[in-house]
């Protein structure tokens, strides 16, 4: 690690494969990535790609039938959270890693007050009594910016649109001042004014509170503007993984190149044709013997039907899973 | 009026949405194989087959109806022959299943108690799902109807049934006695009375779902065609709310048979000597400790029936919600 | 700018409004109206595609099917071909469904799962046509070859197609019957990133084959600036500004144009670290309860007073560039003369050129 | 005179009155009785029915009852009035009674001659709509001689003139209370109504109409050691077979009424020793009418009226091969055990009025039966196994009311019907319908819109005479009288009429018993109607109930006052 | 929220007066006479005139408006004359009974305390046993739990109640003689002793109605409970570290409760309506079994008067259980 610093969560090898009536759908293949204090890793793919299983699956909030956690490793300081019993987890959960989910519309109950569930961490994993939760609570809404916030605690979660009630989510994920926040989607759902303005308020709190974030989306601008480092997931795997600059700038794997030039530009050159990725994004059902991407890819060739390619350092921290080399437009020898 | 942006990536659909898409992934790549094209049915059926209960009970169903719909041509015994020498013998070769206090065949009567019973429960549910679906409908399709249409329900809701329907059967029997015989009759109007007094849930249901439905994208494409009031109902309506009918019929079926035996209990069912389920069990009751197995047979086959049918019921539910489909 | 002939309107919307009632109170009377869409007015050239952008809940997709005449209007004009359609009659209107369609966003809603992929691309045939059985089975293999569509399908079920394709039957359906005015409701809004250039594309390739006049309804504002010729913005059941695409995009009058354009992310680390954002305070008010004046004053970084007190008028303020700002009000002329030089009105003709010269720029 | 064999009778059974072993009044604690139907009011001058009657006559009480033998006892009356002790007059005009001396309500005031001369009014109030009117039929006045001498007058010599104030159906009522219920109003004094006070053992604490009385001695009953029981409960409602449950298997109840089951049924219940059934026989006979007239609805108005003579049924022939088809002891066995005999005869008691001269029946005769059809020219010309004449078929429609064994009943005659040839279609008709005497309704027995239909029927008290007239030309039900009428199955002849007038000139008990025999015969020779059974009342009490004298010719529970616990 | 209430109660009043209108026209219609009861010996003349004592010589109309008088003014207002010994509606005439000739209002007083008490009962033991079994039969979906339930609801749901009682009769009351196979309708709780007493007799007829109600119930609360489990929020409630009884039991079930509860209110109604069979299986003599009593002797005021006043209960429970609907699911608010 360059700057030496230990990472908080380091996940190894996670495999996830979910059991329906027509078989296996393996989700997670050997995904492998680590977490450091402070900083914010993007996650990136479309839907399916398995970046919102990966997360899922390192705390056991998985359904279980159908999901299972096959094979791997999650240490998060001392523990090996996939070898945790329920009980650690669940004091992990909430306290130390927090969540934010996409739909702030359905993942908050709708039967209790804000204050409720906002007291709810609060009272189990610190300890607090009433007064003392709720005074936190009133804290925690004023620092996501929701405005009369001691009144507003016994609101209930429709009586808030959508953006303040996204703001409600990240407040109960900061709660217990969590040393991770996994944000799966935070901001599909909401219009892109509401969006700017939460992305807005998670850079001001990352300055705040200095929590690493995992932050999981599809759109490759909500990570140009706010990621430290970004992981491409597609079929079940990390296929490119570079810090932001380097990924967008110099973006080797052809599925991340392919991406970045799907998307129109809101500047300058307007092109006659968008470029596509024709096809339609693999069904695992059974672990990957060869690259999931090679169907689509453009640049594909024998060795992409044999094997699975494996995550080829391509430059500093960069790393990307394919054979091809963007540079010499032939195969990589790796 | 709703501009929201649908695209979730919910974890547990995940694995549920990609199988479908499977099937015709290769849509630019025709070379590619692809599964043959799949009824939807077959999809049901699939689903249906993993509810064990389900299956058990369609299957203990059909050879209920089978029973009781052939059975009298193959046990040709007569159910009202009285053989007095014959009274109140337990189980022999003659009669497989005993006779009661007259002598009379008890598995003879016990088939055509059956017929009697299950077609008062079919048709009964027959007629009780044909209103609830029309009224449903038209009240979900039609808003100016929707009101009236759901006071009218509201009504029959807060009619007292029971009450009315014995009431009823006090007025009717004898006009339709007359006119269809007595057994005919009774039959007409137990099956008309628990039709009729049975519908509202089925419409309710209907009409929620049709107004769902009416929101659905591919009502309004049915609109933006152009595509009249009729068609829109049976192309595309009708179709779509087949799933909470049937199992609305499941319910509906074991509900007629049980409301019947309740009729007959309270002595407004059919002429005593005509044998269904309901009566056979009744006449029996008092009986009960000298003769079990008089209980017992009927008292198994009501139940018999209404657990199958309400094991079909469950997994046809299950079967057609495309939510539990995937799992 | 060349501006020699003015191109068709195919479609005009005069002060077109969509109230819904609301009924309160013991007696349940009428006490008030959601105002989804509050006197909005555009026309839409033949060949062209006109984008309508906007949040959630600004009446965008309202407008759209009211210009279809799914939704019986509560006022104003909507004119196809000249003719006033906005207050036929159901049987009426059904002679001339076949000339306007519309895509719908959810592919997956929007068609329905007990049909197959002939008898929905085919509905329109049996609706609107006498055709033979045979004949229809042609058109819609037909059909399904535009679209891109494998013939072999035909007998599928929709919930046996990806999103991407099952849009593909949905676009496939609104071409039967040939018509001139198609309105795309948010057509890739429910698809995945690497899906949605597919569809954009063959929306516009269908364009050209079949010089079909969209309404795309979107709030995807970097796909709209792709695909559309001119773009109107929506706010709270109205156009608060519509203008040629380049003139929106690289000038924007309105605040609002402003900020949404600015709150868009950019897919570049380098440029996203330079871009100013206008962040906006607070939440849509509700369209059942506008506020007084400009329906934006609540959240307006540049609030006047005069804001709060006065509808500001939509008017244009350069050619074919329309808003409705009391920022306006002061310099007509000054806008004017500077919107002229970057930007005209693009007709669809010119289209080819009109981008080439965008890249120029 | 059979008149003293009546009174020597009546003077045993006061003799004979238990000398049990109860010590004082109210010692025995609680008495548990259930009618499986419940009483809806407990004034039986305003319901005929059974329930009503009998729960009514634990509290108020006639001058005279008919104990188990049909035996009369003096009651409220000191003595039975003859004509040999001067009660009644010579020209049977008129019968004086005596009450007992030192009789008082259970509020404590005497009981009067005027009580009874209010009951007459009461009771003959022309908008009263009294149930029990009949028994004051003839009678042109009540007087109170004196404050215990009641003297009843008639307006024509009646030879029997123990109808009013006799039995339970005719007893007194408190003239204090009754006071503002006359006419019209009757029905109005619910109070009343549901608590009357009365001379009986027990008077009301409180009374649920359709569901249950409770009763408490009555501190001033007249005979001080009596009842035994301090309390009791009288509950309605259920089925036969639970209220035999209830007393013979569970033990909850001392006392069922009417348990007219499956005798297996009530022998497999006496068997766990808990109780025990009891039956008493008196005048009751399950009989099947021969309709006489055509109920076919094409005749409309003129359905089942005397208009219109029957198509077959008014051959005796038919009637009698029906008769001899039925194979009376099954039908005894199979739904009645020992609360049935077969009989032939329509008055099978008292036994001085029984004929012996119909007792063929009691054999069947299946050939016999299909021989006399033969000979009477009705044979089976088509091979459908049905016989017919000129046309005409022998099927007929059998109703009668709902009721599990009637139904076994049905279902077995028309087996043996069919055997003969004649065709039997079934039908039943829910009791409450069959004898509800709604004109409105097609379906009472009254109306008899069948070929044959099937019930009992019986008379209260010992003489035949008023039942035997119901089968008179003038009593046949029809349109004008509102289908009001006795003779159900509409027989009619003058010969019969004759000695119906001549029975109620006759005095003397064997030239009654003569009358009596003849017109018997007569019926049964006429076919028009086929008994059955004789049936008995059975019920149940628990052995731990001692005094029960089951009685069928008055209240069953009628000395209920002498009842006690058996220890142990 | 209020506005609503008021809304619906006023709403209530024309469906009611519908409701009435109905039952009286149906009623007219059945073969009824109140002289069937009195007995063949009294003549017709003598008949009419007592028909007429009952009001019956006048036109349909004039009945229905009379009877209405009679069910809306004039019996409240002797209901206030009991309670609070006035005598506002004295001289009145009453909805009389043609089978007793007694206020029929008085009867169904004297028999409600019984149903209530086995009715009622049955209904709260049912629902105390529905609800835990629908939750752990959702929350282990497909279990052996869940199947045993599954089998045993639809059990409950298929015998029918004549069978049910008797069996249990002939088990409990005289095999093993533990409890009354009568219900003693007199009977006072006063004391322990007597309360035991009124347990033991109430047994078989709440477990015969339980078993049936609960069958209901649990198989509702078993869906709603799945339609839940399935919600985002649970996983936002795991993910906050919530243990499996805090979000099955706090957040789970509070939601799912929504629509169970309002079943219930739904369901109260049926218990003044009493349970027919039940009721006369056990002699508990309570308003079912004066019902079908009332039915069987064409006592056509007691009829009418018991439907009508179980429609207005169901109009009312219906009201209240959509006004709870509001109450207990905060994002709906009427208005």
């Amino acid at each position: 690690m360059p700057d030496g610093q230990l990472p908080v969560l380091d996940v190894r090898d996670l495999k996830t494969v979910f059991r329906t009536r027509r078989g296996e759908v393996h989700a997670v293949n050997s995904v492998s990535f680590d977490l450091k204090p402070g900083e914010l890793l993007g996650v990136v793919g479309e839907s399916g790609s398995g970046k919102s299983v990966t997360m899922m699956s390192l705390i056991g909030l998985l359904p279980s039938p159908p999901a299972e956690v096959r094979d791997g490793q999650v240490l998060f300081g001392d523990n090996d959270l996939l070898k945790a019993d329920e009980d650690t987890l669940r004091a992990i959960r909430g306290a130390r890693i927090g969540f934010v989910f996409q739909d702030p519309m359905t993942s908050l109950n709708p039967v209790f007050t804000v204050g409720y569930q906002l007291m709810e961490p609060l009272r189990k994993h610190m300890g607090l009594n009433k007064k003392a939760a709720r005074a936190r609570a009133q804290e925690l809404l004023e620092l996501v910016g929701i405005p009369d916030a001691g009144r507003r605690l016994k609101d209930y979660p429709h009586q808030f649109s959508g953006g303040m009630r996204q703001r409600v989510m990240i407040a109960i994920a900061l709660a217990c001042d969590p040393e991770v926040l996994i944000a799966d989607e935070p901001t599909t759902a909401l219009d892109v004014t509401i969006q700017a303005q939460i992305l807005e308020l998670v850079k001001e709190l990352r300055q705040k509170l200095g929590m690493a974030i995992v932050w999981i989306t599809h759109d490759l601008g909500v990570i140009a503007g706010i990621a430290d480092r970004v992981m491409v997931m597609y079929g079940g795997q990390i296929v490119e993984h570079a810090p932001v600059k380097e990924l967008f700038g110099n973006p080797q794997h052809p599925y991340t190149r392919a991406l970045l030039g799907t998307v129109p530009a809101m500047h300058g050159t307007r092109e006659a044709r968008l470029r596509v990725i024709e096809g339609q994004p693999p069904v695992l059902d059974a672990p990957p013997a060869a690259c999931p991407f090679r169907a689509r890819c453009t640049h594909s060739f024998e060795r992409c039907e044999r094997e699975n390619p494996p995550r080829i350092p391509v430059g500093p921290l960069h790393d990307a899973a394919c054979f091809w080399n963007p540079a010499t437009g032939g195969p990589r020898d790796a | 009026m709703t501009d929201t942006d649908d695209r979730r990536d919910d974890v547990p659909a995940e694995p549920a949405a990609n199988p479908a898409g499977a099937g015709a992934a290769p849509a630019l790549d025709p070379a590619s194989t692809y599964r043959a094209p799949r009824n939807q049915w077959l999809d049901v059926w699939d689903q249906f087959k993993s509810h064990r209960g389900a299956l058990i009970g369609a299957a203990v169903f059909i050879l209920i109806l089978l029973a009781v719909t052939i059975g009298p041509y193959i046990w040709t015994i007569d159910p009202t022959y009285i053989d007095i020498r014959a009274k109140n013998q337990g189980p022999t070769l003659a009669h497989p299943l005993g006779t009661d206090q007259l002598g009379r065949d008890t598995l003879s009567r016990m088939l055509a108690g059956g017929r009697v019973s299950i077609a008062v429960g079919l048709t009964a549910m027959a007629l009780s799902i044909l209103i609830g679906t029309v009224i449903g409908v038209i009240a979900g399709y039609f808003k100016r109807l929707d009101g009236p249409l759901m006071r009218f329900t509201d009504l029959f809701l807060a009619l007292p049934l029971l009450p009315l329907l014995l009431v009823a059967v006090l007025l009717f029997r004898d006009m339709l006695s007359k006119t269809f015989g007595p057994e005919g009759g009774v039959f007409i109007l137990i099956v008309s009375l628990i039709g009729i007094t049975s519908w509202m849930q089925t419409a309710r249901i209907v009409r929620g779902d049709v107004l769902a439905l009416k929101e659905r994208e591919f009502v309004l494409a049915g609109r933006s065609i152009g595509t009249p009031s009729r068609r829109m109902i049976t192309r595309h309506i009708l179709p779509n709310v087949l799933s909470p009918i049937m199992v609305s019929a499941t319910l509906g079926i074991a509900t007629a048979i049980i409301t019947e035996s309740a009729l007959s209990f309270l002595g407004f069912g059919f002429p005593p000597d005509f044998p269904t389920w309901g009566r056979l069990l009744f006449d029996s009751v008092d009986r009960m400790q000298l003769y079990p197995e008089r209980v017992i047979w009927p008292g198994l086959a009501i139940s018999l029936t209404v657990l199958s049918v309400n094991y079909i019921g469950d997994g046809l539910r299950d079967a057609l919600d495309p939510r539990i489909r995937g799992r | 700018m060349p501006d020699g002939t003015p191109p068709n309107k195919l479609v005009e919307v005069y002060d077109l409004k969509m109230h819904f009632p609301i009924y309160g109170g013991v007696l349940r009377r009428r006490v008030g109206e959601v105002k989804a869409v509050d006197g909005v007015s555009f026309d839409i050239h033949e060949g062209e595609t006109l984008g309508l952008v906007g949040e959630s809940g600004c009446g965008k997709s309202t407008c759209g099917r009211a210009v279809l005449r799914l939704y019986e209007v509560t006022d104003g004009a909507v004119k196809i071909e000249g003719e006033n359609i906005a207050d036929w009659s159901a049987e009426h209107l059904r002679k001339v469904r076949p000339k306007m369609q519309m895509v719908f966003q959810d592919p997956q809603a929007s068609l329905n799962p007990r049909m197959t992929v002939a008898s929905i691309i085919g509905e329109p045939l049996d609706e609107h046509t006498r055709q033979s059985k045979k004949d229809k089975l042609n058109r819609v293999y037909h059909l399904m070859d535009a679209v891109g569509l494998n013939r072999d399908f035909a007998n599928r079920y929709p919930h046996e197609f990806s999103g991407g394709q099952r849009q593909r039957i949905g676009i496939a359906r609104a071409l039967a019957l040939n018509p001139r005015f198609i309105v795309c409701d948010e057509p890739i809004a429910a698809l995945d990133v690497s899906i949605q250039a597919q569809v954009v594309n063959l929306l516009e390739d269908l364009q050209e084959e079949f010089g079909l006049t969209y309404l795309f309804i979107s709030h995807d504002l970097s796909m709209v600036r792709h695909i559309a010729d001119r773009v109107a913005v929506m706010y709270l059941g109205k156009i608060v500004e519509l203008a040629p695409r380049d003139a929106l995009y690289d000038s924007p009058l309105h605040p609002y144009t402003q900020a949404l354009l600015s709150a868009v992310p950019e897919p570049d680390p380098s440029l996203e670290a330079r871009t100013e954002r206008i962040i906006l305070k607070g939440d849509v008010p509700s369209p059942a309860n506008p506020p007084k004046g400009c329906n934006f004053c609540t959240r307006c970084p540049q609030v006047m007073d005069i804001c709060r007190q006065t509808e500001p008028e939509y008017r244009e303020v350069a050619p074919g560039h329309f808003t409705a700002c009391h920022l306006q009000d002061g310099q007509p002329q000054q806008q004017q003369q500077q919107q002229a030089t970057d930007a005209g009105q693009p007709a669809p003709a010119q289209r080819q050129e009109q981008s080439q010269q965008g890249e120029d720029t | 005179m059979k008149l003293r064999t009546l009174l020597l009778g009546a003077a045993a059974a006061t003799a004979l009155a238990p000398v049990s072993a109860m010590a004082e009044r109210g010692s025995d604690g609680q008495l548990n009785i259930i009618y499986w139907q419940a009483p809806s009011t407990l004034n039986p001058f305003l319901s005929g029915g059974t329930k009503e009657v009998e729960s009514a006559s634990m509290i108020i009480e006639p001058l005279v009852r008919f104990d188990q033998d049909g035996n009369m006892v003096p009651w409220l009356a000191a003595d039975i009035p003859t004509l040999e002790n001067g009660g009644v007059a010579e020209d049977l005009k008129s019968i004086t009674w005596t009450l007992k001396e030192g009789i008082v309500w259970s509020d404590g005031t005497p009981l009067t001659a005027a009580d009874a001369v209010f009951t007459w009014e009461y009771c003959t109030h022309p908008e009263g709509g009294c149930a029990q009117s009949s028994y004051f039929d003839g009678v042109s006045s009540v007087e109170a001689v004196d404050d215990l001498t009641i003297k009843v007058s008639f307006t024509e010599a009646k030879p029997f003139p123990y109808t009013a104030f006799v039995g339970s159906e005719s007893p007194i009522i408190q003239a204090a209370q009754f006071a503002d219920c006359l006419g019209a109003k009757a029905p109005e004094c619910t109070e009343a109504n549901f608590n009357p006070i009365g001379t009986g053992p027990f008077m009301v604490t409180e009374f649920k109409p359709n569901d249950v009385i409770t009763l408490e001695m009555n501190p001033n009953f007249r005979e001080a050691d009596k009842p035994a029981f301090a309390t009791v409960v009288f509950k309605g409602g259920g089925d036969a077979a639970a209220a035999a449950r209830s007393v013979m298997e569970t033990g909850e109840f001392d006392y069922a009424w009417n348990l007219q089951l499956d005798p297996m049924l009530l022998d497999e219940m006496q068997a766990k020793g808990l109780g025990t059934v009891v039956s008493a026989f008196a005048t009751s006979v399950e009989r099947i009418h021969v309709n006489q007239t055509n109920p076919d609805p094409s005749l409309g108005e003129g359905r089942a009226t005397v208009d219109n003579p029957h198509p077959f049924l008014t051959d005796p022939a038919i009637g009698k091969a029906m008769s001899m088809a039925i194979d009376r002891e099954l039908l005894v066995e199979i739904g009645y055990g020992a609360g049935g005999q077969p009989t032939c005869n329509v008055l099978p008691a008292p036994a001085v009025y029984a004929s012996t001269a119909n007792d063929g029946c009691l054999v069947q005769d299946i050939e016999g039966a299909k021989a006399v059809l033969e000979e009477a020219g009705w044979t089976d010309t088509d091979g459908d196994g049905i016989r017919d004449k000129d046309g005409v078929k022998l099927s007929v429609l059998y109703q009668t009311s709902t009721n599990a064994v009637r139904q076994d009943t049905q279902a077995l005659v028309k087996q043996w019907w069919e055997e003969i040839g004649i065709e039997t279609e079934l039908r039943n008709i829910d009791a409450s319908v069959f004898f509800g005497g709604d004109p409105g309704s097609p379906d009472t027995f009254q109306k008899f819109f069948a070929d044959v239909e099937m019930y009992t029927n019986n008379f209260a008290g010992v003489d035949p005479e008023a039942y035997m007239a119901n089968w008179r030309c003038s009593e046949i039900p029809g349109p004008d009288s509102q289908w009001q009428g006795s003779n159900i199955q509409r027989f009619c002849s003058e010969e019969y009429d004759a000695l119906v007038d001549e029975l109620s000139k006759t005095a003397g008990i064997d030239a009654r018993a003569a009358i009596v025999k003849q017109m018997n015969d007569m019926l049964m020779e006429s076919y028009s109607i086929i008994p059955l059974i004789w049936r008995g009342n059975p019920s149940a009490h628990a052995n731990s109930l001692g005094g029960v004298m089951m009685n069928d010719w008055d209240s069953e529970i009628w000395n209920i006052k002498d009842w006690y616990r058996i220890d142990g | 929220m209020l506005t609503f209430t008021i809304r619906r109660l006023l709403l209530a009043i024309p469906t009611l007066l519908l409701i009435s209108l109905v039952i009286f026209l149906l009623l007219e219609l059945a073969p009824g006479d109140p002289m069937a009861q009195v007995p063949l010996t009294v003549p017709p003349e003598v008949k009419e005139k007592m028909r007429q004592a009952l009001g019956l010589g006048e036109p349909v109309h004039i009945r229905y408006l009379k009877w209405i008088w009679q069910f809306f003014v004039i019996e409240p207002m002797n209901l206030i004359d009991a309670m609070f010994g006035t005598s506002l509606a004295e001289g009145q005439l009453r909805v009389i009974s043609w089978q007793t000739r007694s206020p029929v209002m008085d009867i169904v007083a004297q028999r409600l305390p019984q149903t209530l008490w086995v009715v009622g009962v049955a209904y709260v033991v049912a629902v105390l046993i529905a609800i835990p079994i629908g939750v752990y039969s959702a929350y282990k979906q497909y279990s052996w739990f869940d199947q045993a339930g599954t089998f045993v609801t639809m059990v409950g749901f298929s015998v029918p109640p004549f069978f049910s009682g008797v069996l249990v009769i002939v088990i409990f009351s005289v095999n093993l003689g533990w409890f009354p196979s009568i219900y003693d309708t007199t009977h006072r709780v006063t004391d322990w002793d007597s309360f035991v007493v009124q347990l033991k007799q109430m047994i078989m007829p709440v477990m015969v109605l339980a078993l049936q109600i609960t069958s209901q119930i649990s198989r509702f609360m078993r869906a709603s409970m799945l339609d839940n489990l399935g919600q985002d929020y649970v996983r936002t409630a795991r993910a906050k570290g919530m243990t499996e009884s805090t979000v099955v039991l706090m957040h789970v079930l509070r939601n799912s409760m929504i629509p169970v509860v309002t079943v219930i209110a739904l369901g109260i109604p049926s218990i003044f309506g009493g349970a027919i069979i039940t009721e006369q299986v056990f002699k508990v003599n309570g308003i079912g079994q004066l019902l079908i009593t009332a039915i069987q002797a064409n006592d056509m005021p007691m009829v009418q008067t018991l439907t009508f006043i179980f429609a207005v209960l169901i109009v009312l429970f219906n009201l209240i259980a959509d006004v709870l609907y509001g109450i207990l699911d905060p994002r709906i608010r009427y208005d």
